[in-house]
């Protein structure tokens, strides 16, 4: 048993991360909501340069045959700066299937329980996961009508899909690595976010000491650390069961969202909470984060839909011995 | 005790729902919160004036009805029912005007009310400053007496002024007693926006509208008769008015029973994501809802038999926060991948949402709330 | 519309609570636990000569005539004190439908809800509460099993009853009557708890300063405050809607019931929490009254069971339109 | 990362498991913290010594296997999962012990060790005293040095100790210079309860049981070689065993896994109470008891790289107390009126509860804890 990673796999997310606090900062997320494809080209490139856009792609067909324990923490990380990019759909459902070429062209994915596709209109390929399997569209063949997201940056589309066939049968571990994928951004997010709060506490003053000084503030903020911090194993673990094929990873994935989902929500209410009308405007940075917070937590299903998964799963007539569901 | 509303009373309530019925736009105006939507709800409110429905409580001759408690009770109840705006004047009709009641001269309550109920003049709260937020005493805005022009001149900055951008006034404390700290040496102000010396910033909200705006003071000027109270004194007349704006909640009940009842109807179109679960919490907020309509219908009897309201309403405050988030939570659990979007059939939800994440901050947050409710209800000591 | 008692109605209730205070203290409660019958006979006797046993009884037999709005605001105080003692079984349940005579005597009711016999023992009349009605049988002729509850002074038993004619069909006004009772004696108990907690934290220091004065102790009883004065309201309207027979009576009695039961727990946690280890001695009389919460929050039909019952109601097709569900 | 056991693990387990299911008492012991319980309960911890079941972590010669860290999560995982007792003698095992192992010396190990983990010595904790209570450092029981016996007098009373009323010692922090304050001038000593000069009066807990007891200390006498660390300096060494006491969680993950199988066997066994929203609660707790399973091996891989506890381990506490309530909660919601009996089968339920309610108060209340997270883990200011 060794729960935890290896140095490798930090330094690339250690890269990630200084990758990203260049390229993707609050002015360039204030960019995408502005810009028309409502993404970050120049972390987007960086990425595909580092090779993190192929890492989960086989090695036969140009990728680095990694798993998803080598880039759960990297997915975390760009949770974590709010990356405005298709990197699940693409990094995670897609490449590892060769459903895109490893050129750096990005996917958009619908599935019942992400009905919209995200940022489809610059993508080159629309994925779609189906009871029956999944199919790939080049984007020039599907209708796409624009949905406004109270995420700026996210761009969400109905899609018109023609009838297409089917290119893979591996839908439930594609899904779930898109499961897994949202989960660990979702845990980036609210590290951000408090992150952000612990530090407007700490040089805020009323009554002339630090709100940060407050119980009031300290325990808002550690009730959504604690939370946090019972999050991340769960998306460790899944992301190891998935990297097995782990006879219940669709019930460890689903633990893990459920989760990260409610961490991520319970983090941005203490978040908005302590920093009181200041974090309520679009001026300051906070909102930028808080609400991929909450369109992540309710993408690609959200807590009570996975909650309800493992409990039909627990209590199932057919359940071999729960414990077994503790290995 | 008799839970049954007078003839008279249900006479009313089918009175304003028939009117109602027949007045409230069609589709739902767009938010009071942008300078379009803000004109529309002014042509809205002045209807409302015409009808004299826009200040019920109010006396006759400041076009009110002299309506009962009750009756503005109904009324509220009725008004968001029927799905009708949200008031863009509601800061100055509820906020200031029971303080000008209070505290203004005869004098003043007719060059000032009768404007504020036509929506003539909209009154935007200058409370808040940069330095001065759950701590309000530590307000550094200051008046300087200006002999010459019977007046005093303005200096300093407000900010989180609601709606400021689209209002003609601004209420609010400054401090005219520079030697004098804390709460003291404050005065209340009735200032004119429109007017040299005064530039009015709009700050966008978390929903994208201009709903804040900061107010900056560059030796504006105010005149005598615009002193609300003593001078030096305002203090105590801000906090009748803070008093009235957790009193707020006595009119909005109406508002959470017509989410309440907004949500199973959605919970109602949306079969699949209604299970037994979702529809358990929905059930309790509807009894929350209901808990807090009887808790007003409980304060409304003692206040007409002539109680008052005290420290208490910290409790109505924190109640209502709460539970809004919590009606606006389940709305978009049951939405699921819907709930992020802001257009189409739904978005309405998520912009609820994020109005009723402010109510657990302004007012006086939440913390401060339940601080008052330790020290002052329950009689905690002070830390 | 007028939602307050009279003059009257307090004056009783002051009248009650002052007997009680004589009567009913931690003192009592503790003879209750060791004693024979795990009552307070004095308290009893007491509440028998007032006429507050047959209050609620037609005033052709004895009784007083007093509705459910007169009544209340007693229960409540029994609640307060934590009354060790058949009253809502005697009052509420049998007296009105003259089950049992108007002497002093005591019943114990059982239902579906509330299967245990308390203090049937002791009881001249089982009452049990039936689909198809209400049957009243002499204990003589009921075998009883004893059963230990948490709450050392609820003697509670398995009854088992020859078959009995039906003696009323009021079943269900007896057992809203029943519900009610028990939702008023919570809001008392609950408003007790606070109080000894507020007490304590006053005087109690640590760190050189009484712990009342800490902010989370502040914020963990302004809470359970809170909850508790939000129940209040929804008891005596259930009360006024019961003396009127409100066509919605049940809903909105389980509408009060949940709320008491809810604000009791709450109440409760928050008080031994704020206490600390010496809330959690025998030694100290908070458990005295935390203990009969807790039963009585499940007694009756417990927060779940009440808002299923809403739930159902909210959500049938039948129901008219909700707004009515507000008059 | 790979989350599988060795073969030798899982050797462990098997073999772990197969002496649990042949040797755990059934039917189940009474409790452990009445006079006749506990005797009980002595004879079984007498059986796992005799095993080397006692205290596997530690050394050989102390009675133990040198079992890893990983051998040691996996017996508490089935030493809970079979339903075994809870381990009376705990809280010497696993408060005191590893302070005796960091701050005893060869001597006082050989001394102390063996005899505690065979049951032969019972330890109990004295560290709250009537004023001292979350607030530690306002300890008062004094220790006077007594250099013609070698050794201290001890004088004061002490609180809240846990089966103080059968155990043989008691180890403690006693004010052995009178000039120093708060932190300091603390010593840590071992007491032996059997000698003139002590009182024990045992304290009835929540439950009804003598779980606590008071100790009062009237000139009782410690020799010099029962100081563990240095005088004065026992500040230091308690803080390492209040570290392990909160480290107590290291082994919990089996408790709450086992308490959350049952709850779905309770579940399973009550179809009728088991309604959707029970089962979507069940799962919840379910997942958060296997978030604290793995955010142990998380901890455990580290400690075994070489890595150490700080002040995370306030995170697990608040986590796991509150666990193990909210799992205690729903069981009582599913048994409904039947929870408050606590006789027949399911009056385990009603005694877990109580004893879970204790969690949130023992080893530094959770409002203690999130300060600690607050300051030492997120870093803002101290009050």
């Amino acid at each position: 048993m060794r729960f935890a990673f290896t140095d490798e796999q930090f330094e690339l997310r250690d890269a990630v991360h200084e990758m990203l606090t260049q390229r993707c900062d609050a002015t360039t997320l204030r960019a995408a909501w502005a810009n028309e494809s409502g993404r970050a080209p120049a972390a987007w490139a960086a990425l595909y340069d580092m090779g993190v856009l192929d890492a989960m792609r086989p090695a036969a067909s140009g990728g680095l045959d990694m798993t998803e324990v080598d880039v759960v923490l990297i997915l975390e990380t760009t949770g974590r700066f709010a990356l405005p990019e298709p990197i699940v759909e693409t990094m995670m459902v897609s490449a590892p299937l060769d459903l895109i070429n490893a050129d750096g062209e990005s996917a958009a994915v619908v599935t019942s329980e992400s009905p919209f596709a995200a940022w489809a209109d610059s993508a080159a390929t629309i994925v779609e996961l189906t009871a029956s399997g999944i199919t790939a569209t080049p984007r020039s063949k599907v209708k796409l009508q624009h949905r406004i997201s109270v995420d700026g940056a996210r761009r969400l589309f109905d899609v018109e899909l023609p009838r297409t066939p089917i290119v893979s049968t591996e839908v439930a571990r594609a899904f779930r690595r898109g499961v897994l994928g949202t989960a660990a951004q979702l845990c980036g997010l609210a590290d951000r976010m408090l992150d952000l709060t612990v530090e407007y506490a700490q040089q805020r003053k009323q009554f002339g000491v630090p709100i940060g000084s407050f119980q009031a503030i300290k325990h808002h903020l550690a009730d959504a650390r604690i939370k946090l911090e019972f999050a991340r194993p769960l998306v460790y673990r899944a992301a190891a069961s998935l990297s097995v094929n782990h006879r219940d990873a669709s019930i460890h994935v689903g633990m893990a969202k459920a989760a990260a989902s409610d961490a991520a929500m319970l983090a941005s209410r203490a978040a908005l909470q302590c920093h009181g009308a200041i974090g309520y405007t679009t001026e300051y940075d906070l909102h930028l984060y808080m609400k991929r917070a909450w369109a992540l937590s309710a993408a690609w299903g959200d807590a009570t839909w996975h909650r309800q998964r493992v409990s039909d799963w627990l209590f199932s007539p057919t359940q071999p011995v729960v414990r077994e569901g503790a290995q | 005790m008799d839970l049954s509303f007078s003839p008279a009373e249900e006479a009313f309530r089918t009175e304003v729902r028939r009117w109602l019925a027949s007045n409230v736009p069609n589709p739902p105006l767009p938010s009071g919160d942008t300078k379009d939507g803000f004109a529309l709800h002014l042509a809205w409110e002045r209807k409302l004036f015409d009808a004299r429905y826009s200040v019920v409580s109010w006396p006759h001759e400041f076009g009110g009805r002299d309506a009962s408690l009750w009756e503005w009770l109904i009324f509220e109840e009725e008004y968001w029912l029927a799905g009708a705006p949200q008031r863009v004047t509601q800061n100055g009709i509820f906020l200031l005007a029971p303080t000008i009641f209070q505290f203004g001269t005869k004098e003043q309550q007719h060059r000032i009310l009768t404007n504020m109920a036509s929506g003539e003049h909209r009154w935007c709260q200058g409370w808040s400053e940069p330095n001065a937020g759950s701590d309000l005493a530590g307000i550094s805005s200051t008046a300087v007496r200006d002999a010459a022009r019977n007046g005093w001149r303005l200096n300093g900055q407000k900010t989180w002024t609601t709606r400021g951008a689209f209002c003609t006034h601004l209420f609010g404390l400054f401090r005219t007693d520079p030697t004098a700290e804390r709460h003291h040496g404050l005065t209340y102000l009735l200032v004119d926006l429109q007017q040299p010396g005064i530039t009015v910033r709009a700050v966008e909200r978390l929903d994208g509208d201009d709903g804040f705006a900061e107010v900056f003071f560059d030796d504006a000027f105010v005149a005598d008769d615009m002193v609300l109270g003593d001078v030096d004194m305002g203090w105590k007349v801000a906090m009748a008015t803070t008093g009235s704006e957790r009193g707020l909640t006595l009119r909005s009940p109406g508002r959470f029973l017509a989410t309440a009842t907004k949500l199973i109807e959605l919970a109602d179109s949306l079969p699949s994501a209604a299970t037994p679960q979702m529809k358990d919490r929905i059930a309790q907020a509807w009894i929350d809802a209901h808990a807090y309509r009887w808790q007003t219908f409980w304060t409304v009897t003692n206040l007409v038999a002539g109680g008052s309201a005290g420290p208490e309403s910290s409790m109505v405050k924190v109640f209502w926060s709460e539970l809004d988030i919590r009606l606006h939570e389940i709305a978009l659990e049951l939405l699921g991948p819907h709930a992020e979007l802001v257009d189409g059939e739904f978005a309405h939800w998520m912009k609820g949402y994020q109005f009723a994440l402010s109510g657990p901050i302004y007012a006086g947050t939440n913390e401060i709330q339940r601080n008052v409710i330790g020290e002052r209800v329950m009689g905690l000591p002070r830390a």
